[in-house]
């Protein structure tokens, strides 16, 4: 394999929890921090999917393979469900409370999410 | 093939950056959605199916749903309620 | 702060951020030269000792179950949360928004369509959900495809009859009962003398349905859970528009 | 018959269950029965987690799930490492709850029975968090925990602050979580394993890059649930706006587990590959540790918000704790524990009383508040213990803790650490005493506020039931009580002396996972210096005392003296800091987690 590609994906998923940060720090909408928080989970995926990758391997699904068989890791997709199931319910959490806020102050905008300071 | 999926990889970091990037809501909600399929697609060339299903169900349909229900509950307390937008001043 | 300066900030950190986890990437193995034992112990194990085919569920519901107790205690607090931030106080006063009534009929055709459709999803569903033992699937990814079959309903515009499935209190005990069923299967090992969650049925053959013991029960569990959270979240949102009535403020 | 070691699971599976049916009948019963079956759920899940303990105390026991058992060096399943301390904090995990409910009994609004199965799934999650043996296990019961955390702090949703609160820390929160997952995505590509034991000694002496970002990552991620400063923005927040029985479970409890799970992984993974630079970070450690005291020392006292004002007293004693952990040895982690231990029943007892203010006199500001609470004797003598605790005033058990840390840092070779003890314990004294006098005693002319302050908190009872009953004034009594019997309990501390010794040495860890057995070593003493901790501890409230009476009387004073007044009015950079913008916290969050990766990366790695 080319040297460039051997840290491919562990560089996108770095990149990726860069991007999901700096959506967050520079957001100017609460729904678009969410959505940041959920780029930057999937920085997550990424690197876990990378590491268990195996070049030449299958999937983990031993219906018509025999059980010999090269296979990718198959413990990193069993956390990488894990982790989506948290994303999609920490998203709906934080949604509601965006939605709440919303109703109680009028505003989407960090900015005014200020009643406590100091 | 290791280029296919190197090709796949950058794709989304492309658009993880674009998801970021897009400041209007809905859009971004698109953009979630496609950034969702386009992660889903890379699941499925890492030979992880089962990731990939919950990833098309979760990522880019229960994901970009929730998104889109939150605004429209918005959309439409700005609708019914006009005085609830005036809300009160913080400082 | 303003924006600008926090951005400029950031990116002063952030790209400090990428080098670090760049540094640190270079160590890791190389891509597609994955070594670590863990997974391949299992992968070579996994047919015989569980009598189930797919690998990924049988970590998910038995090797690592107990992580999936705690996964799916997430949903349902999650889901409680939700249902608590936007419940609706008892003592207020509502008033209609008039919204669903001024909404137009949808065309024949698109419910003609969308008829066979439910049908097809709530099937492939189901059929996800029974073989997660053996294909890629479960009780998860089942949950969400029936919950959105139920979506469907709405987007029928039929609201009525959503807001009669979804509004229910059985759906709510059944998803408590969905994530506390978890907890009593893990317990009824521990009443047999076992250590929590081991595997308490019989293994039954290869590719069978019913095969890999506790994964299939567990799985169904976790269907019936995440079905219904996801259908309260989702009418959590939607209750406004659905009944058309908004907080008299 | 199951032997006791059989019950390892139940402190997690019990509430859990309990909150499942409580959930599935939330809609039928009523405020007592829904607070009644929280209540018996929490208490057996507090038998058990005693019951636990007494097993631990006569050995560690590991317990495999699912019956895993490992296969030669290979873990395929999930192990709970059942400890004297994993047990230990189970157990008051367990007590801390139960009292929190029994205080919220039939008077915190518990929006439509949501309190109860909350604080049950809170619950359960922390005794997972502090059983476990697996670092992925470790990960989901943080996220559980954090789930709960995030919902209960946004209990009153009539009012934007909470909502604002409560999004402020499920943001930073759920940033931590992210970077808790990436550094075990990375240790588990370096190893190839997920049980704590088998990753450190696959990890062995190895410290390239990976092994310290990973480190890195970790703990920031944890450090960000200890509130550890530039990561504790989102407290304050939290804390002003959750309803009291909650700002409890997160001061006394949740913020100490973040700092158990840094101390855990530091010495289940990473000390034998970072022992080469133990100095180096200590240092490390030792400066975040001490800015977190003069920081949340300094903010503590120059707040006016009751419950904020404790919240940043949590920061300054958990800044205190990591500096004890940065000692490294078994004696640190002893004195840490028991320090851990006086700080959750004060700050608790702190914490009630709280609500009970809240409850009675209707505000939490403290000049609204201004000789409003003149005729409530109670919970006035209840206050003014609580800041003599504190202060580690003699009877109290945080001087054990206090002098332990002397004794550990003798043996480490450092010196200056009981300044940082006197200044955290009378600095945040002095803000209860000050609150406390302006109060219940009156004195003084009209005290300053601040911002915070002046944002209206609605009281979280109805008002016509003004009334204080037993079981408000038993949670705070029994807190207090504990703390000072404690003291006097003997045997207590040469229990947790011999269990630190394990806890903190890789090698026995190890050897316990695999073997089920566990080696004790022989301990230094730890008493001599009690003596010398208790003067520290009276010299600390003296002090307390003067800097409130400067802060109170302030007219009075000539202007040199008005020390305490000065102090109240804060600083502007750390007032701007606690800016309440998500991005801002999140920035800062970077920052930290970017110096402290730096730091390492240049320091740690060959």
């Amino acid at each position: 394999m080319p040297h460039v590609l051997a840290s491919l994906p562990y560089f996108v998923a770095g990149w990726l929890f860069f991007c999901g940060l700096y959506g967050l720090t520079t957001s100017r909408h609460l729904v678009h921090a969410v959505i940041s928080l959920a780029v930057l989970q999937s920085s997550t995926y990424m690197l876990l999917l990378g590491i268990g990758y195996r070049t030449g391997g299958t999937a983990p699904v031993f219906v018509d393979i025999s059980p010999g068989r090269l296979t990718v890791d198959p413990v990193v997709q069993a956390l990488m469900l894990t982790d989506i199931v948290v994303e999609a319910v920490v998203v709906a959490l934080l949604l509601a409370m965006v939605v709440k806020a919303y109703e109680k102050s009028g505003s989407v905008s960090p900015s005014d999410l200020r009643t406590l300071r100091g | 093939m290791i280029w296919f999926g190197a090709i796949l990889l950058l794709l989304v970091a492309i658009s993880g950056f674009a998801v970021v990037c897009t400041r209007d809501v809905t859009s971004q909600v698109i953009a979630l959605s496609f950034y969702g399929l386009l992660m889903a697609l890379t699941f499925f060339f890492f030979q992880a199916p089962d990731v990939a299903l919950s990833q098309i169900t979760v990522g880019a349909v229960a994901l970009p749903l929730m998104v889109m229900l939150a605004i429209s509950r918005m959309k439409f307390r700005k609708a019914h309620m006009p005085d609830s937008s005036s809300g009160e001043e913080h400082d | 702060m303003t924006e600008r300066l926090r951005a400029r900030i950031f990116f002063v950190a952030g790209f400090i951020f990428l080098a670090l986890y760049f540094c640190a990437a270079l160590n890791l193995p190389p891509w597609g030269d994955y070594r670590g034992p863990y997974g391949d112990f299992i992968s070579r194990m996994v047919v015989y000792q569980r009598h189930a085919t797919d690998a990924v569920n049988a970590i998910n519901y038995d090797y690592r179950g107990f992580d999936t107790l705690g996964e799916e205690f997430i949903l349902f607090t999650a889901v409680l949360g939700v249902m608590m931030l936007l419940r609706r106080r008892a003592d207020t006063a509502t008033r209609e928004a008039n919204k669903i009534k001024e909404t137009r009929k949808l065309s024949i055709s698109v419910q003609v369509v969308n008829f066979p459709v439910f049908f097809v999803t709530v099937v492939f569903g189901f059929y996800i959900g029974l073989h997660g033992q053996l294909t890629p699937g479960g009780g998860f990814q089942a949950g969400v495809i029936l919950a959105s079959a139920l979506l469907l309903v709405y987007i029928c515009e039929n609201t009525e009859a959503f807001q009669r499935i979804t509004s229910h209190r059985a759906v709510e005990v059944s998803e408590a009962l969905g994530a506390a069923s978890y907890a009593l299967i893990g317990l009824a090992a521990l009443c047999l003398g076992v250590p929590f969650l081991t595997n308490i049925l019989p293994l039954g053959t290869t590719g069978d349905v019913f095969s890999g013991g506790n994964i299939a029960l567990i799985s169904a569990c976790v269907g019936v859970e995440v079905t219904a959270a996801f259908l309260l979240v989702i009418y959590s949102y939607l209750e406004e528009i659905v009944t058309g009535e908004v907080p008299e403020e | 018959m199951i032997p006791a070691s059989g019950f390892s699971p139940l402190p997690v599976a019990v509430p859990l269950l309990g909150a499942g049916a409580l959930a599935a009948i939330r809609r039928w019963a009523s405020r007592a029965i829904a607070d009644s079956i929280g209540i018996a759920f929490a208490s057996v899940t507090l038998i058990f987690a005693t019951l636990l303990l007494l097993h631990s105390l006569q050995g560690t026991s590991v317990y495999w799930f699912g019956n895993w058992h490992p296969r030669g060096a290979m873990v395929i399943g999930i192990g709970f490492v059942v400890g004297p301390i994993g047990a230990g904090l189970a157990t008051l995990t367990a007590l801390i709850t139960l009292l929190s409910l029994i205080f919220s009994w039939r008077f915190i609004d518990s929006g439509g029975n949501h309190f109860q199965p909350l604080v049950l799934v809170f619950l359960g999650a922390m005794c997972g968090f502090v059983l476990t043996g697996d670092i992925f296990n470790l990960f989901v019961f943080f996220e559980l925990m954090s789930t709960a955390a995030f919902a209960l702090c946004g209990l009153k949703t009539e009012e934007p602050a909470p909502l604002q609160g409560s999004f402020n820390f499920a943001v930073t929160n759920t940033v931590a979580a992210f970077l808790v997952l990436t550094g075990i995505a990375f240790l588990y590509a370096a190893t190839g394993a997920l049980n704590m034991a088998q990753i450190g000694a696959a990890i062995g002496a190895r410290h390239d890059s990976l092994v310290v970002f990973a480190f890195t990552l970790l703990t920031c991620g944890f450090f960000i649930k200890a509130a550890i400063v530039p990561f504790h923005l989102w407290l304050p927040d939290a804390h002003a706006v959750a309803p009291t029985p909650v700002c409890v479970l997160f001061s006394a409890l949740m913020v100490e587990l973040g700092l158990y799970a840094v101390v855990r992984i530091y010495f289940s993974i990473f000390e034998q590959a970072l022992s080469p630079h133990a100095s180096t970070l200590r240092f490390l450690l030792m400066s975040f540790g001490a800015i977190t005291v003069v920081l949340g020392g300094t903010m503590c006292y120059a707040e006016h918000h009751l419950k904020r004002l404790l919240a940043f007293s949590t920061v300054c004693h958990v800044g205190l704790m990591l500096v004890i952990f940065s000692l490294q040895n078994s004696l640190a982690i002893a004195a840490m524990l028991a320090y851990l231990l006086a700080h959750a029943l004060i700050k608790s007892e702190l914490f009630f009383t709280s609500g009970i203010i809240l409850h009675r006199l209707r505000s939490i500001s403290e000049r609204v508040l201004f000789r409003r609470g003149t005729g409530l004797r109670g919970t006035a003598c209840l206050w003014f213990i609580g800041a003599a605790g504190l202060a580690g005033l003699p009877p109290f058990v945080s001087m054990i803790g206090e002098a332990g840390t002397s004794q550990a840092a003798k043996i480490a070779g450092v010196d200056g650490i009981s300044w940082l003890f006197f200044f955290a314990g009378s600095i945040t004294s002095a803000a209860v005493l000050r609150a406390g006098m302006h109060i219940f005693l009156g004195a003084g002319e009209n005290p300053l506020t601040d911002r915070a302050a002046e944002v209206g908190e609605m009281p979280e009872t109805t008002p016509e039931n003004k009334k204080i009953f037993w079981y408000h004034f038993a949670p705070p009594l029994f807190c207090i009580c504990g703390a000072i019997a404690l003291t006097f309990l003997p045997g207590w501390q040469n229990v947790l002396r011999d269990s630190s010794s394990n806890f903190a040495n890789q090698q026995a860890y190890i050897h316990t996972v695999y073997s089920t057995g566990s080696a004790a070593s022989a301990q230094p003493e730890w008493n001599e210096e009690i003596p010398s901790a208790a003067m520290h501890g009276f010299f600390a409230f003296i002090f307390a005392i003067a800097l409130a009476v400067t802060s109170v009387f302030r007219a009075k004073l000539p202007h040199y003296l008005r020390i305490g007044s000065f102090l109240e009015r804060g600083f502007r950079p750390l007032r701007l800091m606690q800016s309440g913008h998500p991005g801002d916290y999140v920035l800062w969050l970077t920052i930290g987690l970017v110096v402290f990766g730096s730091v390492a990366a240049l320091a740690l790695v060959h």
